[in-house]
């Protein structure tokens, strides 16, 4: 089969924040997203998702190289400092290189 | 006799201070939360049928000026005596300026037990207080600039979901009238207090949490966390003598004062002043306030209530 | 006066428009749907046992053809008239000639708070509308081909959540008897207004979500959506005429006639004619006909019932 | 007549068998639990406030002593009849050694709709019986090695969800006593019979998953799951009878004899005792003898206590 | 640590088609699957979990590239075209090479 | 952008352990942990998260090879034999590698 790599870019932050990364995430030209209810620690402590403010979401962009760069420049630059996330990327083989 | 809905709150506190493995599911939490909200809501859209809505139009005048004096107030605190940067001195002020749902709902059930009336309409009064502060926090953390997206701001802070669900029942409660109500009466009035016993013990649960977080805060958020609700129980307790409000009323007055939230304004802050640290305005509020209310504070403002009732008349 | 239940549904359709952040969690709304199926199925249960099984055959039958006939009369509309893809078509006359739990419960309410008795075995009918248009829509997409695995499609229909709930309570009420019921009453009767309060508080927030579909697919979709809930209204109002109901009895035929299906026909029909495209199908059902039904239908189908009956008098 | 919770079981399981898409969103069932687990115990509570606590000491450490002698007599059995390797063993009989709170709501509804009375300190009895046979297990599965970390099994045991639920509604119950709780009486009272039929339904459903494991394991584990309550609920009834307990009384100490814990054991052997495979005692505790117990057996222990109490008058 | 090769195939689709293809996972010899519970966005709009027609989920299968080739051709022919799908597959390292 | 690589470790497993395996974690000197509840089919059977006893949990750990590998032979060692578990390690792209 054909197949064509592109970045799978996956972050982890707090669920407060979905509605607005949702809209970055857009703007920034990503075709779609997939999140998942999350919990965890890192260093800004536990986030047991026990209620909503201490409730992580998990969110992944598959998209080209290009968009996965500018999404994670832009969340790195606008939230990095003052909220609890993190942020990697991957390689994926996709099948239909148009939809991302 | 101790309410045994305050008993709820030990059992969660006791549970997750000793690391029970004792977890209400977040879908639970949510449900139980938003059942209280609006039968708060309907509670109070019953009365506000009964009275002419200008009759009440000081009260409610007074109450957003009450939580812009609070906010105010605790932010000098704040800043120079507990020496927090600006913004999380503007966060934790906007906190304490602003009401707590369950506090109210535990208020209401200390006197419902006891029998003692007051104005059935303090929901409005509740939803009012929710939003002054909130803008006070973030005005003192950024100050007037144009940057700050205000329509974001009143998004936020309107349609956030507890404010939606009280002013909803509030509505509702309104336009139906005592008797349309009856029909879901079971749900949201029958059921209120075993409701909120479940929801009790999901915060001590939450509160266990917060020992962390003032372990490393220390002291001063300690002294703060209970300081705070007494200073605005006296002034909440003046302004209800000033109102004219019942025994009850006022004691409903004082608590709201002296309660913190921690649904709305949390949200608020962490989207409009992001660089507060959440961990201090949630360890104050529900690590100590919150506690503090519910098994002292309550029957001090009762008393404070009383005594102001008393010293008038004498 | 409007029925509080009702203004449950506006809080959640406003809230949606307005982009609140008010969300039942998912557990929470198939926790509802569940006690709601469940109690619908009890009641209806309790009134067969009882009848003599044998005096209901007629009606059921009825039903049945009832529920061919409307998906057979919508699928040439949508096809000729609306111009919908063969698929399409097919699945929504699946939709319009099922039926929705939801609208029955809220036409239940709707009688139960004007003492308008009806003929308490409605749930039977309501389960056996349920399944024929379903096959409708299935052979109208595939044709009678061989290939529809039709072992899999009554799978998917007799062992779908609504109708296992509904057929389950039936059984369950049936065999129980209304003295047996009497200790889950306080569940399943008692709550049952408030549970179809935040029911309906959830699908005002779903119905909202429709609004952007229905800007694109336009306006045959949204007369599509009103015009046929009325003509199924008037072959209900006329069936239920016919069989002898009572108006109340006629009333909930009607209101069953013209609702559209939004969870056993979607879930079939995404599996079984996955071609056809649910977007379509959930903004009319969703978006036009369950808000239209639920705030105009119900009390145009009953002033329809009364009408029928006045004039067969007369 | 059959009782209408058992009728949800049956539904349950039945829907389960079938494969239907039928499931409760874990969140609901996890709600379920802890409003009847916290019921169970207020309603034991309240009763201790009525007794003086040395009065029921006997009958407390009898309690315990059943619990150790259950699940020392079934190992053999399972050891050296059923050839299990030493930890399945060991598991297995902490599990029928120990009790399942869903059996006890049953058997409390059972003697409830067939106005039976019972001693109401019950709960306190089935606290007591859950812990004794999960020491046992872990001991017959380790030896008294020194590797087996206590503390944590203590940790694991006394903290666990149902425990501290049971244990935290028994404190509360006893100490606000009948009236304080009649507050909280429409959730965890009225509504109990209800809740317990959603639980019902649930547990018809997790029934269903284990009948693929029952086949793989055999006639053995069959024949256990049946002869194992049977012997228990004999010891339960003699020991009922010494006690002097009522015939209600010796009914519930029989049904909490034979009844196999599927919450807190398995929970706790997955942690201490890992090597014991979960599947092999789930199939017996959920496959055979919940649904034997639930069915067949109370019918059976109440038949029993009948029986001891006449012949012992005789 | 001996550590080996092996495919780790992710498919976001419809929660409605969970059983079915569950179904054809197991058909097509992967030793296994998880699935999580998602919401998202993509060509065929905003799928948000609000109910059930609404939901996605998220199923991982780790396998050889045989297995991983043979499902993605199989949902691409089955799947693609009717219901909000994507796939994608990355390289994965395991410890016993015998269970995948 | 200037990014690092890492490793990107996965445990599927079962609820009951949570607690536990946290600790561990903690211990082997990861910085941070996300945890999403799953549910699955593997060597033991399905694992279908109807209730407690039988639900999955999904850990992802972001960490550098050596904390990788100590974590995926600590938990091989003593959770393999008795539990349902999976592990898989890939690598990853990461903006702050003191972070990890
Ligand atoms: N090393 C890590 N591996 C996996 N997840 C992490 C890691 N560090 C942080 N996280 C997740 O990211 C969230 C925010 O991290 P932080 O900003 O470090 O508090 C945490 O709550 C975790 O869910
Ligand atoms: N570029 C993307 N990145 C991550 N997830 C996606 C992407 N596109 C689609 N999805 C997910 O896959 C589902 C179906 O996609 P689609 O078929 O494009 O509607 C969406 O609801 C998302 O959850
Ligand atoms: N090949 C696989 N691909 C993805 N997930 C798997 C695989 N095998 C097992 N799992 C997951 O890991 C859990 C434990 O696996 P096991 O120990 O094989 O029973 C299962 O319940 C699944 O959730
Ligand atoms: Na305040
Ligand atoms: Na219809
Ligand atoms: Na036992």
């Amino acid at each position: 089969m054909q197949s064509h790599t592109r970045k799978l870019l996956t972050v982890v932050t707090e669920a407060v924040l979905e509605g607005t990364l949702v809209r970055d995430i857009d703007r920034l030209n990503a075709r779609g997203y997939t999140i998942t209810d999350a919990r965890g620690k890192g260093h800004r402590g536990v986030r047991s998702a026990g209620w909503e403010a201490n409730s992580n979401i998990r969110i992944e962009v598959v998209c080209d190289e290009a968009t996965a760069d500018a999404i994670a420049a832009y969340l790195q630059e606008h939230y990095y400092e003052d909220y609890a996330m993190i942020l990697f990327v991957s390689d994926v083989d996709v099948l239909r290189p148009e939809k991302f | 006799m101790i309410d045994p809905i305050i008993l709820f709150f030990l059992l969660g506190a006791t549970a997750g201070l000793l690391r029970s493995e004792l977890r209400l599911p977040a879908a639970i939490y949510e449900f139980v939360s938003i059942v209280l909200l609006l039968a708060i809501g309907l509670k109070g859209g019953i009365e506000l049928a009964r009275q002419p809505f200008g009759s009440l139009l000081p009260q409610m005048l007074a109450v957003v000026a009450l939580g812009f004096f609070l906010s105010l107030a605790a932010f000098p605190v704040l800043r120079y005596l507990g020496r927090f940067k600006r913004a999380d001195a503007a966060s934790i002020a906007a906190h304490y300026g602003s009401v707590s749902v369950g506090t109210y709902a535990v208020v209401v059930a200390y006197l419902g037990s006891r029998q003692i009336a007051f104005e059935e309409h303090m929901p409005l009064l509740l939803v009012l207080l929710e939003v002054p502060a909130i803008i006070v926090g973030i005005v003192l953390a950024r100050g007037l600039s144009r940057e700050t997206r205000w329509r974001s701001v009143a998004h936020e802070v309107f349609l956030g979901k507890s404010i939606v669900l009280l002013l909803g029942g509030l509505l509702i409660g309104w336009a139906a009238g005592p008797d349309g109500l009856s029909s879901i009466e079971p749900l949201f009035f029958d059921l209120f207090k075993g409701i909120l016993a479940l929801f009790l013990l999901e915060m001590g649960l939450i509160t266990a949490t917060q020992v962390g977080s003032l372990r490393r805060y220390g002291p001063f958020l300690m002294a703060f966390g209970i300081g705070m609700p007494l200073f605005s129980a006296l002034v909440g307790t003046g302004l209800g003598w000033v109102l004219g409000l019942s025994i009850g009323g006022t004691a409903v007055l004082a608590t709201l004062a002296a309660s913190a939230s921690y649904i709305a304004v949390p949200a608020a802050m962490r989207i409009s002043v992001p660089e507060a640290n959440p961990t201090l305005s949630l360890a104050a509020a529900l690590g100590v306030t919150f506690p503090f209310n519910v098994l002292f504070g309550i029957p001090i403002y009762h008393a404070l209530a009383v005594w102001a009732h008393t010293f008038a008349k004498g």
